[in-house]
């Protein structure tokens, strides 16, 4: 039924979307009407180029192609000297279309294409010749090779031009309003600066408190100081920033839409109660006669049925279990404000938004289904995350380390580090240090509290990679707790419950057996696993190790391939807080570079249709990734509708167009065939 | 550039020719990481490059052989890296076509090759290279290839 | 909604394929195939599956104007006076050709078939170059001489000589391009014709007569046969040229050459073409726009809209082929009729002669009289008679030029039609000597001017340059041209 | 009536009853479903050639009836005649069947509107081919022809005068007459996909010759049977076992023949493949009527296969061939339509299923036999376990 619901919604929000959006749709190419005019420019790129191969003889064979009205050689073409002639060339020349032949497009296009533009050429009529790594750079011994090469691939280069159609940039406008999904630190801080720089934020959240992992955490590294007590500030600040919008307990279904103009789903769970009305006494959580693990302590401890997620939760609110409710009503008695609604149902919203920040974070890695080292075999291995909570004051045990098995205080506790991680059975990555400096940070934590503790940290390296890491490394050493170089190899149960851990030192070269009190590991950082989902949902690719791909690892580490839509935080992959917190800033940067401008740009190489060519047989439709295409209007007056905006030009629709109706803007079949076609000659020049 | 020269390869030794497209986010990166590292190649290959995988169209590649490609590489990201989702998964199932296609049709099998490369992988696209230009000398010209081209 | 169906066959030449045309409510017209059809068991060339794409209808104009039909007629009536000429070279039904021969008569005129050769050859000899032997016996030939290429000119013949090499048949072929089925391709010095390829009584001889052809070749062609007891077929490019010319008096008629001539002298003030577009047909079309335009009256019955309707002071718009009723014989000599059943063209000449409104099936009996039948039967060849002839002292004359551009001839040619035939053939070397790039069109040039087309490397006879379709800078069916890049 | 009943039918009207084949069910069910409105249109086969008839489209339920009689006709292209939508009915062979639905795949047909009655085939002959073997082999004069069957391996013409003349297929294929090559290696007999199957196979006792076997096979096909029957135009009986057991042996005969035609048709190459193509392609003249018929090819004029490639290219083999090849890889039905219509004779079905085959059975496709996505149309193969 709900489903039905959401699927009738999404057409509701479908269907008008794509008709607003004519001003994509009418983007149009200006007919080549003259005659092609071509300047060849080779460029010796110093001796990368020209000291491999005959550029002048490239550029005077250029010269005997037809449309060819200019060549040069240039010393470096890219240098402002370079660019200068190209400009002189082409008013010189009278030249619309342009070639050169250097190096690669995937660095030098943007220079050139500016080039031209600035000097009356239309950039899309620009063509890049590879002739540096594709030539003299990889056939240096090879001086007639690569020349004659470079011949073939200019020829090809000018086939191509000649056929190239001037194309223009068109833009679309840009909705104010911001989504961020996901409210923990990165999120947070992204919602802040969107909120403080003036625009409206949602801000969605699928737990019922913002907050995330690092409200969980007892101190944080490396400066220890208490997790909640820096961060229970910061959600607040978020509850009353006018601009955030937060929707805890609710979660994005479904995104359509394109950069600026993007329709958002939102599933708002029901708490079973009013919160206009709950004023978080948590009176009902007292009465509640159920009790269940509690999430929020690693299920150390217990909750109610209904609850208050944990003291410092904002929205200051209960929820119902509802899977777990009784239906004993004992809540609605002794809620004085009257605020239980055992009828709410499921309510889907949709929201209009510009920007999306996508910051649904991580989870820790699972130990239980692999039994990693003994974990869930033996009461005494606990993980990081559970000896967070057994740590903290607010915890289930008010702050008293215990072991499992029999309550009692440890002494001698041993962490094992790259749980998870660093692993070919597991995952391969290293998870950032992040849990190198967990363990090193809780052993000095519970040394501090306890003096009379031991501590054993098992590591195969120490990563203490950002600022302050390596001097609480030192700390730890300095308050005696000790490091073994080694990857454990056995763990065994003695019947006290006591854990031997057998790990080869590889410092000493000897096997050591460490009896334990208590075992924590060091689990790593794995994707969250409702990522998958919201990948699809965005249509964002992910890497091999299951987090989001960000557009570029190096220059653009918020963007991703995905126009309009941003990545914070360790959905991205393992990253500490004050990394996530930059990171959720950054995309807020990022983004208001389209907020500000109020318009964002769609690129040339997009998919077109031939509407006389179309026999609507709608083979695009499914294979396009992003739902460029859409069969619209009923029998005789069926077609297709492109919706340019949603392109993002890979071009696959037009390979599985069977008519060669649809077309890739600047990559059309006859542009790339005419490329093929010019592979080979007949007889001599 | 005499002494270039010298070391140059014989001329009288067949060269073939082979058509390559590459996609733009990996393979056609990884050409320009194998030009970086100054990786050597033979001087067979001419590239075409394509914004996807998935454009490679069928017909691209059946042109090239009736233009006389004596062999036709294809090259996207690897699985599951691909910048749009999933057009590489599309193009493995142009190349599954392909492939039987040129089998039936008589061709060698050794003259058509999927491979994928990333933009990382400069050493590897030089190995590709050169590896599929042994294979094809071996196979010796292209039956298709039309009477009097070079 | 319902459909029309025509059984009808396709103008495209004289094989007259058998094909059915569906008419839909809305007008519109698809071809279907007739499988049950003798001539071709339903198979087409391009040109007649593309046919609903380049058929066009004609439409009834006086001065430019459009007008009814019986205006356009009743203008044809005023316009056509004595001493005026008349053409149809035969893309309509015997009975239409007929209808306009009365109509020619009765201005004490005949209606030219604008076939030079049968101008200039003896009577006795038109038997033979009209009619020529059943496709079948085509395929059960020993030995078959292609002095046309079939694949260009005459597609549904390939089939019936593939079918003669299956039966043992070795296959000759004499011409510019090598012909992929022959087993040899020559080129011959016409005099040594009976030497080089040795031919008996089992032989067919395939070759055309169009509008263009030297005489002199044709001569030399039934030569070889009378020699040799061979079977001989001039297939034509218009698909009743052969009924036409059976239903024809000889007596008087003039090649299409000299009717331009006699244009330009003035001679010949008045024009009548019926389904004959001189544009289209001859290769020199500057020379034939330019003289049409000192006609005083061009009048123009036609079911086709074409270049010399756009040209005609009066065009007499008559109903398409397949809806015309009355006979067409192809170059077999087989008679076929369509499920058609309209007369326009019968009915203005009707007008025009002041006859009765039922002059079809007068016409119609006429021309079955003079097939020497009572009933069509499409699956019956009439017999034919063919008298001797005496041997003829022919010269043909022989191009003698470094590089000539050559007509190839064809369907889409002869009907002005530019579909994938807008390219033209030569041979590889010519390609590199004049080093020309690969995909990138050729420069002809010829004295009246140049063009840049698409070329096509192929097996054709060294210095020649085949075209498949008509180009401006031609002075005649070969024209002297250098090539460039 | 449900889904998988099998019933033996008869038209009520006995005019369409005596001329109609076996009973005449099929012509009075079409006749109903235009008369009831359940369709606007119907295809039906009109007879133009003592051995030809084509597929027409009308919305005269007399021109239904007029219809009555089985009759050999080309796999019938709906898009070509009608709209997308088109509330139709059309009787299908197998492959007729199989083409539409490959139509609904690529939206020319839309598949809810379109009710496609199945007929049981045996193969079917080329009209001129079929006259020249009258001559030739029968000795008979093909006007004289009353009717044919076949039974028995037997193909069977009534003449006028009542005489019945007989000859085994096997013999009259080996001298290269018979069925169109295409049919003789065509497996699928009963149009199991077909909305609808009907035929003469499995009415037994009394019935013989004057009922037709259905089998309902879709919810459509219950409802153009129940319209039959509600408007009084058929009456039906339940198929008794026996009935069924004789239908089942006949379809498994005519397979057992169908795959003996295949291995000696589609015998594994000898010798150098390319070399057997370019000779099998070398006389293509590219008139493009191969394409123009294709029933799963939904490209109009303009195609990916006829723009890009020209008569002028300088190639060993076309281009336009090699793209039709890779296109039909998975969609190729085998008609035989190519073949019947290229002028120059090129066994072009028998081409495209040596390049269809191995592809089909690599993806357990087989094209027309239900809704299922194309593989080319496909967006992932890694699901298969690449």
């Amino acid at each position: 039924m709900a489903e039905h619901d959401l699927y009738h919604l999404k057409k509701l929000i479908t269907t008008p979307l794509y008709e607003n959006y004519n001003l994509v749709n009418e983007r149009r190419t200006i007919m080549e009407s003259e005659e092609p005019r071509i300047g060849v420019f080779v460029c010796e790129c110093g001796v990368n180029i020209g000291g491999y191969l005959d550029t002048q003889a490239v550029a005077d064979y250029a010269l005997t192609l037809p449309n060819v009205v200019h060549t040069k050689v240039n010393k470096f073409t890219c240098a402002d000297s370079g660019q200068a002639e190209i400009q002189a060339g082409i008013k010189e020349h009278n030249l619309n279309r342009v070639v050169v032949a250097s190096c690669t497009p995937r660095t030098h296009e943007p220079t050139f294409r500016a080039c031209c533009k600035e000097a009356g050429v239309n950039p899309y009529q620009f063509e890049f010749v590879n002739i540096r790594d594709q030539c003299s750079w990889i056939h240096m011994w090879d001086w007639e090779g690569a020349t004659a090469k470079a011949k073939d691939l200019v020829r090809m280069g000018v086939a191509r031009s000649r056929l190239l159609e001037p194309l223009e940039e068109s833009s679309v406008p840009v909705d104010q309003n911001v989504l961020v999904i996901g409210a923990g630190v990165a999120g947070m801080q992204a919602a802040i600066d969107f909120g403080d720089m003036g625009y409206n934020v949602y801000l969605v959240e699928k737990e019922p408190s913002i907050g995330g992992r690092m409200a969980r955490f007892d101190k944080v590294f490396p400066t220890n100081d208490c997790s909640i007590c820096i961060l229970g500030p910061k959600m607040v600040e978020v509850a009353r920033n006018k601009n955030i919008n937060i929707m805890s307990y609710s979660e994005v279904t479904d995104v359509d839409g394109f950069v600026g103009n993007f329709e958002v789903t939102v599933l708002h769970k029901p708490r079973y109660l009013d919160t206009d009305i709950c004023t978080g006494c948590g009176a009902c959580q007292e009465v509640c006669p159920v009790e269940l693990p509690s999430e929020f302590n690693e299920n150390f401890g217990i909750r109610k049925a209904i609850y208050i997620p944990f003291p410092q939760a904002v929205p200051m609110r209960a929820v119902l279990d509802k899977d777990n409710c009784i239906g004993c009503k004992a809540c609605e008695k002794a809620c004085e404000a009257g605020a239980i609604r055992y009828d709410q149902e499921p309510i889907y919203e949709k929201l209009k938004v510009g920007v999306i920040t996508v910051a649904v974070g991580m989870d820790a890695f699972d130990p239980l289904p692999h039994n990693n080292y003994g974990y869930g075999l033996y009461d005494n291995v606990i993980t990081t995350m559970e000896f967070e909570r057994l740590l903290n004051a607010a915890g289930p045990t008010g702050g008293h380390v215990v072991r499992p098995s029999d309550a009692v205080e440890p002494i001698t506790v041993g962490f094992i580090n790259c749980v998870g991680s660093r692993d070919v059975n597991e995952n391969i990555y290293c998870s950032g240090g992040v849990c190198c400096m967990f363990s090193i940070k809780n052993a000095q934590l519970l040394k501090e509290k306890r003096p009379e503790t031991n501590h054993y940290i098992f590591y195969m390296d120490i990563r203490s990679t950002m600022r302050g890491f390596e001097e609480a490394y030192n700390r730890a050493r300095d308050l005696g707790v000790k490091f073994i170089r080694g990857k454990p190899v056995e763990i065994t149960e003695k019947e006290n419950g006591n854990i031997i851990v057998r790990v080869e030192d590889t410092l000493k070269g000897e096997i050591a057996n460490v009896e334990l009190d208590l075992l924590v590991l060091g689990t790593g950082l794995v994707p969250n696993e409702g990522i998958s989902e919201m990948g699809s949902i965005l249509k964002l690719p992910r890497s091999a190790d299951g987090f989001l791909t960000e557009l570029h690892p190096k220059l653009a580490p918020v963007d991703t391939t995905t126009d309009g839509v941003f990545v914070a935080g360790c959905a991205a992959g393992p990253r500490d807080i004050a990394y996530a917190t930059a990171h959720g800033s950054a995309t807020a940067g990022r983004a208001t570079r389209l907020l500000s401008v109020g318009s964002a740009p769609i690129m040339g190489i997009t998919a077109r249709i031939d509407e006389d060519k179309c026999v609507v047989c709608g083979v695009c439709v499914d294979k396009c990734p992003y739902g460029v295409f859409e069969i619209v209007g009923t029998n005789g007056d069926r077609r297709i509708n492109v919706v340019e905006a949603l392109c993002k030009g890979c071009g696959t629709c037009v390979t599985a167009c069977p008519t060669g109706a649809l077309e890739q803007s600047h990559f059309k079949n006859d542009q790339v065939l005419a490329q093929v076609r010019n592979v080979f000659q007949y007889g001599g020049e | 550039m005499a002494e270039a020269t010298a070391t140059g390869t014989t001329s009288e030794e067949w060269q073939p020719k082979i058509v390559m497209f590459c996609c733009n986010w990996c393979s056609y990166g990884g050409a320009d990481s194998a030009g970086m590292g100054r990786f050597q190649q033979p001087p067979t290959v001419r590239v075409i490059r394509v914004m996807c995988s998935g454009r490679m169209d069928p017909m691209f590649i059946l042109n090239a052989f009736l233009e006389g490609a004596d062999g036709v590489l294809f090259s996207g990201c690897h699985i599951g890296d691909c910048h749009y989702v999933n057009g590489n998964y599309k193009a493995t199932i142009k190349y599954k076509f392909l492939k039987a296609m040129v089998n039936e049709l008589g061709l060698e099998d050794e003259r058509l090759k999927l491979d994928w490369i990333s933009a990382s992988e400069g050493e590897r696209y030089a190995n590709v290279v050169t590896e599929f230009t042994e294979q094809i000398k071996k196979v010796g010209p292209s039956p298709l290839k039309p009477e009097g081209v070079v | 909604m319902n459909e029309n169906i025509f059984t009808t066959v396709c103008p495209g030449c004289s094989i007259a394929c058998g094909m059915y045309v569906r008419e839909k409510d809305d007008g519109t017209i698809d071809i279907d195939w007739r499988k049950d059809a003798v001539v071709n068991a339903g198979k087409l060339c391009r040109f007649g599956v593309r046919l609903s794409a380049n058929l066009k209808n004609a439409t009834s104009r006086v001065d430019g104007n459009e007008v009814e039909f019986s205006d356009a007629v009743t203008a044809a009536g005023k316009a056509i006076g004595d001493g005026a000429a008349f053409v149809s070279v035969g893309n309509t039904t015997c009975e239409e050709h007929l209808a306009l021969m009365k109509l020619a008569e009765s201005k004490g005129a005949v209606v030219n078939t604008g076939m030079g050769a049968f101008a200039s050859i003896p009577a006795e000899c038109h038997p033979t170059m009209g009619v020529g032997v059943p496709l079948d016996a085509i395929e059960s030939a020993k030995k078959i001489v292609l002095f046309i290429d079939p694949y260009e000119q005459y597609p549904l013949l390939v089939r019936r000589i593939l079918a003669a090499k299956k039966n043992g048949a070795t296959v000759t072929a004499v011409g510019w391009k090598a012909v992929s089925l022959a087993d040899e391709n020559k080129t011959i010095d016409p005099a040594n014709y009976g030497s080089e390829l040795a031919l008996d009584s089992d032989s067919v001889i395939i070759a055309e007569i169009n509008p263009s052809t030297d005489p002199d070749r044709v001569m030399v062609l039934l030569n070889l046969a009378k020699a040799t007891g061979a079977a001989i077929m001039f297939m034509k490019p218009f698909v009743n040229a052969v009924g036409c010319d059976l239903a024809s008096k000889k007596t008087e008629q003039k090649s299409l050459d000299q009717i331009i001539a006699e244009i330009n002298d003035g001679k010949i003030k008045t024009l009548v073409c019926l389904d004959s577009d001189l544009i289209e047909i001859m290769p020199d079309e500057t020379a034939v726009r330019e003289a049409l335009g000192k006609l005083d009256n061009l009048i123009v019955i036609t079911s086709r809209a074409s270049a010399i309707t756009d040209v005609a002071k009066i065009v007499v718009a008559t109903e398409p082929l397949y809806k015309k009723a009355g006979t067409v014989v192809n170059a077999e000599g087989r008679v076929l009729v369509g499920s058609g059943d309209g007369t326009d063209g019968i009915d203005a000449v009707g007008t025009l002669i002041g006859q009765p409104a039922d002059l079809f099936t007068e016409l119609n009996s006429a021309v079955l009289a003079t097939l020497g039948i009572d009933v069509v039967d499409e699956r019956v060849v009439p017999a034919y008679e063919k008298p001797e002839y005496g041997a003829m002292d022919a010269n043909p004359t022989a191009d003698a030029v470094e590089t000539a551009l050559v007509y190839a001839g064809g369907p889409f040619f002869w009907n002005g039609i530019v579909d994938d035939n807008d390219f033209v053939e030569m041979n590889l070397d010519m390609v590199t000597a004049n080093s020309l790039l690969k995909g990138i069109p050729v420069k002809i040039t010829s004295d009246k001017g140049e063009v840049v087309i698409k070329y096509k490397v192929s097996d054709v006879a060294p210095g020649v340059v085949l075209s498949n379709v008509k180009l401006p800078m031609t002075t005649g069916m070969a024209t002297s041209v250098t090539v460039s890049r | 009536m449900d889904i998988g009943d099998c019933y033996v039918g008869w038209a009520t009207d006995e005019d369409i009853r005596t001329r109609g084949a076996s009973g005449g069910l099929v012509t009075a069910m079409l006749a109903a479903a235009l008369e009831k409105g359940l369709v606007e249109a119907v295809v039906v086969l009109k007879k133009l050639g003592e051995f030809e008839a084509v597929p027409i489209v009308t919305s005269d339920p007399e021109e239904v009836k007029a219809a009555a009689g089985s009759m050999h006709s080309v796999p019938i292209v709906l898009s070509r005649y009608l709209d997308y939508g088109t509330k139709v009915a059309l009787p299908a062979k197998p492959c007729d069947a199989r083409a539409t639905i490959e139509q609904a795949k690529r939206q020319q047909v839309d598949i809810d509107t379109t009710y496609i009655v199945g007929l049981n085939c045996g193969g079917t002959m080329h009209p001129a081919v079929t006259r020249k073997m009258l001559e030739t082999v029968y000795k008979l004069d093909p006007e004289e022809i009353a009717g044919e069957e076949i039974d028995k391996g037997k193909l069977i013409f009534e003449t006028k005068d009542g005489e019945e003349h007989a000859i085994k297929i096997d013999e009259l294929e080996e001298e290269g007459y018979g069925r169109r090559e295409s049919c003789q290696y065509c497996a699928v007999n009963i149009p199991t996909m077909a909305d609808i199957a009907c035929g003469n196979w499995g009415v037994v006792g009394d019935l013989a010759g004057k009922g037709t076997f259905v089998e309902i096979n879709t919810e459509k096909g219950i409802k153009i049977l129940q319209n039959a029957i509600d408007a009084g135009a058929v009456e039906i009986t339940p198929a008794d076992d026996k009935g069924k057991a004789i239908r089942a042996k006949v379809d498994g005969a005519m397979m057992k023949v169908a795959a003996a035609a295949d291995e000696k048709y589609l015998a594994p190459i000898e010798g150098s493949h390319l070399d057997y193509y370019m000779n099998a392609l070398a006389d293509c003249i590219n008139c493009g009527a191969c394409k123009a018929v294709c029933p799963v090819c939904a490209c109009g004029e303009g195609a990916k296969c006829t723009e890009f490639s020209s008569a002028a290219d300088t190639y060993k083999m076309s281009l336009f061939h090699l793209v039709r090849f890779v296109h039909l890889m998975d969609s190729c039905i085998g008609c035989g339509q190519c073949t019947d219509v290229c002028p120059v004779d090129i066994s072009l079905t028998h081409i495209y299923q040596r390049f269809a085959r191995p592809m089909q059975e690599e993806f357990e496709y087989k094209p027309g036999m239900d809704m299922t996505t194309p593989p080319f149309f496909g967006v992932d193969l890694l699901e298969e376990g690449e």
